[in-house]
């Protein structure tokens, strides 16, 4: 039942790779990278449990606050050209 | 088998299967924002079905509680980035599939590279 | 279940991603892909019960190594230079992979028992000690910080080099006598127009 | 009309209230893989990361200058030097009691006791390294793309 449910997110992945090439906005590639992310928290759980040590559940952990921080890096990128602006400017 | 490993795989296999539907939903979807309605299953729905499926199976208290924390870690992360994304998305003027020609939106340009121009549909 | 190979499919997504990344143009997108990369490599470690490492890459890979790609972009262009293609750096290439694999032949197995580094002696040292000697379950951590703590000594030591030499390539530091300035950054109003692009 | 000027990060409450939620979380965890890298997967390395990751990740959201408030300069410059003394001071501290460089035994009474203080010791300088030479390149990169001047 676990194969089962690997192969859906595996499936899952390959169409978000899919978006992440086609784009073709780069909100299309955040997206399908945001998405990534989640499969990839689901991938290290399931197969966790598939080898029968499921206390390695802290990588998924490490992915579920993480992989927030990258999303926001590459919007405020998208968004500003730099990391440390904070928008703060004179005259606009 | 037991009640609860015809539980866990009814779960599991559903979470699987909304996950394939976001992910068609996202290939398939016309444009951008549909494309996140359609990515928003995997990140909740999905994830949410698989991980209680896997909270059944949890050997010890501890895993459990790991599960938890994952499962509110996507559930807080996932609709935040969504919500993020749109926002972002929308001020940058890029444009729904069927917007009118005479809306006041003006389509930008989001020069980030050459992959990457704004495409409208 | 250990018979369903659900390796394969990681290592063709990361094949996928690779020929991606090598065929986009904008680096930006190229940027992302490589996160993706990465969250396919940890999975990959996973898989193969190496969690350290699984767990390195996670934590490096998914939040700073794209945040250093993107600081990183914002200093250079975010397209890739058009250069002809040229053939020689192609074969050298391709003459150097299949020279690897073709050295894989000779590794055994994946998971074999009877694998030379499962037979030195060394290991019994390793595993026996880091029960007796130290009362830790984790035998990287026993292996890192004190069979190979001049290792880690070491690469402590590479990661403060780095540091030093971003410090020392990016920095402008001030020399002493000039005149204190003031912080005010950004409030000038000269990096406007790089911002109307988003 | 669309906005010309970008609204500030900080200015989206939904971030702002998620990202604070979320940064006590991300340097809690970061101290758990800091102590609990003998019993399960993680270290020194990994902690003093995903510790850099919740301070850039508020200063993705407030800005570079209010993190810089918090971890300032000098601290970053001092911690990254200061780890690899720890480390190599733990190993002259072992020479000094009578044993080999890095060889913890001679720390406690029992020798297992005092090699597990003396790995605890020594991942906690690999961590503030890790943590304050990842901040010091992140605040390179980023006060540099800032500059007019940076995007040569």
């Amino acid at each position: 039942m676990f194969a089962a449910a690997m192969a859906g997110i595996l499936a899952t992945m390959l169409m978000a790779l899919a978006r992440a090439s086609k784009g073709p906005t780069v909100f299309d590639r955040i997206l399908a990278m945001n998405m990534f992310g989640t499969q990839t928290v689901l991938v290290i759980a399931v197969s966790g449990f598939m080898s029968g040590r499921p206390e390695w559940l802290d990588l998924a952990i490490v992915y579920g606050l993480v992989n927030f921080i990258g999303t926001i890096a590459v919007l405020k990128f998208a968004k500003f050209g730099n990391l440390a602006d904070d928008g703060r400017r004179a005259g606009s | 088998m037991s009640p609860v490993d015809i539980a866990t795989l009814v779960l599991l296999v559903s979470g699987a299967a909304f996950c394939v539907v976001g992910g068609v939903g996202v290939l398939r979807m016309p444009d951008f924002y549909t494309r996140t309605h359609a990515a928003s299953i995997p990140d909740t729905l999905g994830a949410g079905l698989i991980l209680v499926g896997l909270m059944l199976q949890g050997g010890g208290w501890i895993v459990t509680v790991k599960l938890v924390f994952v499962l509110a870690l996507l559930l807080l992360t996932g609709p935040t980035a969504s919500h993020a994304l749109v926002k972002a998305a929308h001020a940058s003027g890029l444009a729904w599939k069927g917007e009118d020609d005479t809306h006041h939106t003006p389509l930008q340009t989001v020069k980030v590279g050459g992959d990457d121009a704004v495409d409208p549909g | 279940m250990p018979s369903i190979p659900v390796e394969l499919p990681i290592f063709i997504l990361h094949l996928l991603t690779a020929l991606l990344i090598a065929r986009l143009r904008g680096l930006f997108s190229a940027a992302m892909l490589t996160g993706i990369f990465s969250l396919l490599s940890c999975c990959l470690f996973t898989l193969m019960d190496a969690v350290d490492v699984a767990f390195t890459e996670a934590a490096v890979g998914a939040g700073i190594s794209t945040v250093l790609i993107l600081g990183t972009l914002a200093l250079t262009d975010r397209e890739e230079r058009q250069r002809p293609a040229r053939a020689l750096p192609f074969v050298v290439v391709i003459v150097t992979g299949a020279a690897l694999i073709y050295g894989t032949f000779d590794m055994p197995p994946f998971g074999a028992a009877d694998a030379p580094i499962h037979m030195h002696p060394v290991v019994q040292t390793f595993v026996h000690g880091a029960e007796h000697d130290f009362h830790i379950p984790n035998i990287v951590t026993v292996i890192l910080a004190s069979y190979r703590g001049y290792d880690t000594l070491g690469e402590t030591a590479v990661i403060f080099t780095a540091g030093v030499g971003v410090l020392l390539l990016l920095v402008e530091g001030k020399r002493a006598g000039d005149p204190p300035s003031e912080p005010d950054h950004g409030s000038d109003g000269s990096d406007v127009p790089r911002d109307e692009a988003a | 009309m669309i906005d010309p000027t970008p609204m500030r990060m900080r200015d989206k409450i939904v971030l702002r209230v998620v990202s604070k939620l979320l940064i006590p979380f991300i340097l809690l965890f970061g101290l758990y893989v800091q102590f609990h890298g003998d019993f399960g997967p993680g270290g020194g390395f990994q902690a003093g990361v995903i510790f850099a990751a919740g301070f850039i990740l508020y200063g993705l959201i407030f800005g570079l200058d209010e993190v810089e408030t918090v971890v300032p300069h000098r601290f970053v410059e001092i911690g990254s030097a200061l780890g690899v003394l720890i480390y190599g001071g733990v190993g002259v501290v072992n020479m000094m009691l009578g044993a080999n460089f890095l060889d913890y035994s001679v720390l406690a009474h029992d020798p297992a006791h005092g090699r597990h203080y003396g790995i605890l010791a020594i991942e906690a300088g690999v961590g503030l390294t890790v943590f304050a030479t990842m901040m010091l390149i992140f605040y390179a990169f980023a006060d540099r793309g800032r500059r007019p001047g940076g995007a040569a």
